[in-house]
C-alpha cells in the first residue's frame, strides 16, 4: 500500500483526510459506523468562549447540488469541549483541530486562550465567517485589516498552529490569504460555505438564510486553493463539495495539502473512509508515493 | 446502526397518495425500537440529502415504510420499482419508552400512523389507539390494526367520529375515571398543540413523535432541533436525543 | 388568461422574461424554434466599443448543476450590432437591452455614446465584472468608488436607462447596490456569474477559469436580489440558475421585477416560452392580476 | 431544426466501447445533410449539458448515432434500454459540401467514421474511403460499407495497413497522376494535422468535420469556437459555422 501519511508542522498524520468543522457533531455520533481515528485528523464543531444555543429552524434546506444551512453555531462552549470530549481523543490517539469563533476580538482570544498546551491538539482552526459586532457587525473575514489584527492578536496568546478559515463572500481571497499570511497564519482553509437563501414559494417565504455547501461551491472552492497557494506559501486545507476520490484528486492537484469533507458525510456517511482507501489506491495505481506528489501539480 | 442495503420487495399504494414500501436489507438491523426511523436515499440525482421515515414495520431484517407523497423525494420514492436497491441508514434515533406504567393510549393523525404502527404492535391488544384522518378512504390506514378496534375520526365526517382526533380523545378521557393513562402521539403539529392543551391540566405523561427537516438523521449536523426547556442546552437534536420527546420537555 | 406584462420606465413590455446576456447569441439563432418577440426583452450578448476575439478553448466546462464558461467577450463591436443587427430588432418589435462592457471608464462611456436614440433600445446594461486595466486589473464593480465614478460617467452621455449588472465575486453585494442606485443608475441587474475553476485530473490541468452559472448559484443570486430589493428603491431583474416556472417565481417573491433565464436554454431550448406560458397559467390560478402582486412578497 | 423527441428502438454494441443507437423520432427532422450533428439530452440529472453527435444514418424518422464511451456522458448513454424517451435537439451546424468538383476520398480515424458515414452512404460508389482503427476488432465500425471496399489501417497491423491512417492515404495520393481530389476528413486532432502537412504542398480541397466542446450546440453560447485564418473574426463557432470547415481556413 501506497504512503499517504502527511507530514505537517512536524508531526506525522496518518493520512490528509479530515471531515469540515461542524459536519461531524462532536465527534463519536459517527462511531457506530466507523471510527473517528481513522482519519488524519478530527477537526471540532466550531467553539466559542460561551456556549451558544444557535438559531431556530428550519435550518437545513436541499437545494440543487448542496445545502443551505443557518445552524447558527449552536455549541456547549470551549470550556465543556475541552473536559467532555477532548479525552476521548486522546485515548484514541486522534489528532485534533479545534474550529473556533467569536463575534469580538477579545472573544477569539479568550476561546484560543483556553485552548491549554494539550498535546494532542494538533492546531486551531479560525472560522474568519462571522460578523465583527463590534464593528457594525461586518465579517471579520471580509477586510484584510480585521484579518490581519484578529490573527496577529490570536497568535500571540497560542504556541499552535493556526489555520485561518476564509469565507469566499470576499473581494478577493487572494488579497485576505496574505493578510492572514502575513500575520503569521500557519495555514489556510478553504473555503467555509457561501451566503444565499431559498424561496418557499408555496408560502412565499424566505425559509432559510444560510451558507451553502455541496458540489455547488466545489469550482468556487477550487479557484480558491488553486490562486491561494500561489500567492502564499503555507499549507492549505481544500474543502467544498468533495463527494468522491476524484474531487479529492481535484483539491490536491489544485494546491490542497489535505483536504476535509462536510456535506458528503450526510449524503453517504461512508464517503470520508471511501476516500482515505481510495486515495491510497489511486497513488498505487499511479505510482505516486506520497499525495504531496500530487499537490499543486497544476500549473 | 448500518447504511443497509436495501432491495425494494413490495410497492402498494395503500390508498392514494400513501405508499407502503417493503425492503429486504442484506445487513440486517440488530435491535429496533418503535419510534425510531431511517434515512432513506432516494435513488436520483435531483434529491441531494436523504430522507428522514419512521420505521413502519420491521422483522427479520425485511423493512417496511410508509409514507405520503408530498413533495420530490417522497415523489420520487413512490416511483421506484421491485428490484430496485436503495441505501438505507438505520435505525436512528431514540425511540418510545415501553416500560412505563399506565394505561397506554395511541393518538395518530393522517401520515403520523407511520411513527406509532410498530409501538401500537408491540403493546398489543391493551392499547386503546386513537386514529384521526381526513376522509373514510383514509381508514384503510389502520386497516392491519382493526384487532386494536381503533377509534376513528374524520375530518369530513365520512366515518366514525366527526372532526379532529383530539376532540374524540378529549371525549374519551372525560369519560375516564382513572387518569391513569399514557399518551403516545404522532402527527401534524397543530395536533400536538391540540394534544398539550388538553393535557396540560394533569400534565398527563405523553411522548410525542416530533418531525423536522433533516440533513444527517444522525446527529452530525445539528440541524433538525427542537427547543426544549432545557436551559443549558435548549435545543435537541430530533434525530439523536429525538424524535421521540416528553411532551412536558418540549417547547411548542 | 391573467395579463402578466410589466410597465417599466414608462414602457409597456409583454411580459418579465428575458434571456440573460450571452446566453442567445445575437438574437436570431433560436429562431428555429421559436421568436425572439415572444419575449419581453432581448439582451444583447455583451458588447464593447471595439470588437474583440474572445479566449482560447475550452470556453465551457460542465459542472455539478452548471457550467463554468470563459468565452472572453467575444463580440462584433457595438457599431456593427447597432448596424447589422438591431434593425432586425425593430422589424420584429422587440424591445432590446445592451449589455456592454469595457477595461476604462473611456470605453465604457465611449460604448454608451455610439448607443443613439434609437427607440427600439429600451435600455442598458453594464456588465460591471471587467477588470480595470487603469486600476490594476481590480474588477470595476468590486468597489463601490469605482462603481459610483464609472455609472456616473455613463449616465452623463446617455439619456436610457440602466441597469448596473452586479458581480456576485464582492464583500458585499448591497453596499455596491447602493453605490450604483445612488450614482443614478435606474435598475441592478443581479447576478452575474461566480468566478471559479475546473481541475481536469486525468491531465493533472486547470482547463479552464471561468465563471460558475445554472442552479449551482440560485441561492446566491436570489440573495443578491432578496437583500438588494430591501436596500434601494430601484427595479431588480433576477438571474442565475433560472430552469423552471418555480426558479422564476422563486425571484420574483425575493424581488424581482423581471427576470433572465441563461444557461438553462442549453439545457433545454425551451426553456424561456415555457416560462412565459407557465407564469400565465400560474398567475390566473393563484388569482393574481399581474406578476408586480407577487415581485418581494416575501418579508 | 427541431428539439425532437426520439424513442430508443435500437442499442447495439457494434465493437467493445462503441455503440449504435437508433431513435425513432416523433416530430422528424427536415433535410440532413452529412456532416450535421444533434445535441442529445443524456437522461440523467448527473449530466447537465446536452451531448453533440454526428448524424451517423437518418431516414424517414430513424435517427442513428454511433458513439464511443469516452466519460460519464457517454457511459450513461450507452446504458439507456429500448423504449426510453430522450430529447434530441437537430439536425444542427454546417455540413459537408456535396457538389464540389474533384474525385472525392474520405478519411476517417477511429470513431471519426461517425461524421462521414452519412456522407459515404450519399457519396455511394465513386467513393474512396480510408480508415484507421486501433486493432482488427474495431474494422467492424465500416463493415456496413463493404461495397465501397474500405481501405483500412490498423495501428497495432492486426490488419490491412500497419500503421496510421494518413501514412496510408500519403501512400494512395502518391501513386495518384491527377491530383484532382476532394478529401474529406473526420478524427482525432493528430490526425487533421497530420493530413494537413500532407496535402499543404498542393493545398488540395479538403473538408474536415471538427470537435469542440459545447454547450448549446446551436450558436447562442459562443463556447465552441475555432480559429480560422479570417481576420475581422477569427473565432468561429464549430456549432454554427461548423463543425464542417474548409481545411486551408481553420488554423490549427
Ligand atoms: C423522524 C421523522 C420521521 C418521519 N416519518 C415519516 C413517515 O413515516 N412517513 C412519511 O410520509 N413522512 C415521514 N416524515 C416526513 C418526511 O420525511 C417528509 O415528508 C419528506 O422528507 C418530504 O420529502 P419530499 O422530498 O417529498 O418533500 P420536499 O418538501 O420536496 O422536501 C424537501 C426537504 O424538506 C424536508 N422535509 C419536508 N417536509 C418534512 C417533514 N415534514 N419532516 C422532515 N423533513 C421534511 C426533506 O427532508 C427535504 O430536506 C418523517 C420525518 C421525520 C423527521
Ligand atoms: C460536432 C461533434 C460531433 C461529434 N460526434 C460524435 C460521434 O458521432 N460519436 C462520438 O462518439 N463522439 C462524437 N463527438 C464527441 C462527443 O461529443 C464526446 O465524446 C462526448 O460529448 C463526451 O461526453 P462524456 O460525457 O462521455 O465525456 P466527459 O469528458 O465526461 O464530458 C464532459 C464534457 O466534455 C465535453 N466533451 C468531452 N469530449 C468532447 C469532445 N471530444 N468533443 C466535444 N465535447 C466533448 C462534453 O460535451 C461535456 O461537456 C462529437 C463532438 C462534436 C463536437
Ligand atoms: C451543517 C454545517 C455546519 C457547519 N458548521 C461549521 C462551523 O461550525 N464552523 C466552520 O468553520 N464551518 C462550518 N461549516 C462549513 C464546513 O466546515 C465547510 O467549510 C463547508 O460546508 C464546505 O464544505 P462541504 O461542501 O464539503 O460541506 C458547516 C457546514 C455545514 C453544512
Ligand atoms: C456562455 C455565457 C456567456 C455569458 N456572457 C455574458 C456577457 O457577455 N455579459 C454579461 O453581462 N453576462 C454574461 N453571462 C452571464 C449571464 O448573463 C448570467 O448573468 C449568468 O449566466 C447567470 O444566469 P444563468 O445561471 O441563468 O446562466 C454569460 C453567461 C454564460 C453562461
Ligand atoms: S439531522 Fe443532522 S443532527 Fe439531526
Ligand atoms: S456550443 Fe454554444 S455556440 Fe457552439
Amino acid at each position: 500500500m501506497a504512503d499517504i501519511s502527511l507530514n505537517l508542522f512536524g508531526r506525522k498524520l496518518k493520512n490528509p483526510v479530515m471531515n469540515a468543522s461542524g459536519t461531524l457533531g462532536y465527534g463519536r455520533e459517527i462511531e457506530p459506523l466507523w471510527r473517528v481515528s481513522e482519519m488524519g485528523v478530527y477537526v471540532s464543531k466550531g467553539l466559542s468562549l460561551k456556549p451558544h444555543h444557535g438559531n431556530p429552524t428550519p435550518r437545513v434546506w436541499e437545494v440543487s447540488s448542496g445545502m443551505l444551512n443557518s445552524i447558527g453555531l449552536q455549541n456547549i462552549g470551549i470550556d465543556r469541549f475541552l473536559e467532555e470530549y477532548l479525552p476521548y481523543f486522546s485515548e484514541t490517539k486522534t489528532p485534533v483541530i479545534i474550529n473556533f469563533f467569536g463575534f469580538t476580538v477579545e472573544e477569539y482570544v479568550g476561546c484560543a486562550e483556553r485552548i491549554k498546551d494539550d498535546e494532542n491538539i494538533f492546531a486551531l482552526e479560525m472560522n474568519l465567517s462571522c460578523p465583527n459586532i463590534k464593528e457594525g457587525g461586518i465579517g471579520f473575514g471580509k477586510d484584510p485589516n480585521m484579518v490581519f489584527n484578529l490573527i496577529k492578536a490570536v497568535k500571540s496568546v497560542t504556541t499552535k498552529p493556526i489555520f485561518a478559515k476564509l469565507s469566499p463572500e470576499v473581494k478577493n481571497i487572494v488579497e485576505i490569504a496574505k493578510s492572514a499570511y502575513e500575520a503569521g497564519s500557519d495555514g489556510l482553509t478553504l473555503i467555509n460555505t457561501m451566503p444565499g437563501v431559498a424561496v418557499d414559494i408555496r408560502k412565499g417565504v424566505i425559509p432559510i438564510k444560510g451558507g451553502l455547501s455541496g458540489p455547488a461551491i466545489k469550482p468556487v472552492a477550487l479557484k480558491a486553493v488553486y490562486e491561494c497557494r500561489k500567492a502564499v506559501p503555507i499549507p492549505i486545507l481544500g474543502t467544498g463539495g468533495i463527494m468522491s476520490l476524484e474531487d479529492a484528486l481535484s483539491f490536491f492537484m489544485a494546491g490542497a495539502w489535505a483536504i476535509q469533507v462536510g456535506t458528503a458525510t450526510f449524503v453517504d456517511p461512508y464517503t470520508i473512509p471511501r476516500i482515505i482507501d481510495g486515495l491510497k489506491g489511486y497513488l498505487e495505481h499511479h505510482g505516486f508515493s506520497s499525495v504531496s506528489e500530487i499537490t499543486g501539480i497544476t500549473e | 446502526m448500518e447504511d443497509a442495503i436495501g432491495t425494494v420487495i413490495e410497492k402498494r399504494e395503500v390508498v392514494k397518495g400513501f405508499f407502503l414500501l417493503k425492503f429486504h436489507l442484506i445487513t440486517p438491523f440488530s435491535e429496533v425500537i418503535p419510534g425510531q426511523f431511517v434515512m432513506v436515499k432516494v435513488p436520483s440525482k435531483e434529491v441531494f440529502l436523504r430522507r428522514p421515515f419512521s420505521i413502519y414495520e420491521y422483522e427479520n431484517g425485511i423493512l417496511g415504510i410508509l409514507f405520503k407523497v408530498v413533495g420530490k423525494g417522497t415523489k420520487l420514492l413512490s416511483a421506484v420499482e421491485e428490484g430496485e436497491v436503495l441505501s438505507i441508514l438505520g435505525p436512528l434515533g431514540r425511540g418510545f419508552s415501553l416500560d412505563s406504567k399506565g394505561r397506554p393510549v395511541i393518538v395518530a393523525g393522517g401520515i403520523g400512523i407511520a411513527g406509532v404502527h410498530l409501538l401500537a404492535k408491540k403493546l398489543g391488544e391493551g392499547v386503546s389507539l386513537f386514529f384521526g384522518c381526513a376522509n373514510i378512504a383514509e381508514k384503510a390506514l389502520v386497516s392491519d390494526m382493526v384487532h386494536l378496534r381503533p377509534s376513528i375520526s374524520t375530518l369530513d365526517g365520512s366515518f366514525g367520529f366527526s372532526g379532529n382526533v383530539v376532540e374524540m380523545l378529549k371525549n374519551y378521557i372525560e369519560e375516564q375515571t382513572s387518569y391513569d393513562l399514557k399518551i403516545y402521539a404522532c402527527g401534524p403539529e397543530g395536533m400536538i398543540r391540540a394534544i398539550k392543551d388538553l393535557l396540560i391540566h394533569d400534565r398527563t405523561p405523553c411522548e410525542v413523535l416530533i418531525e423536522e427537516r433533516m440533513a444527517c438523521g444522525m446527529g452530525l449536523c445539528y440541524g433538525c432541533v427542537k427547543k426544549t426547556y432545557d436551559v443549558r442546552e435548549p435545543f435537541k437534536r430530533v434525530c439523536k436525543e429525538g424524535p421521540v420527546f416528553d411532551l412536558w420537555q418540549i417547547s411548542l
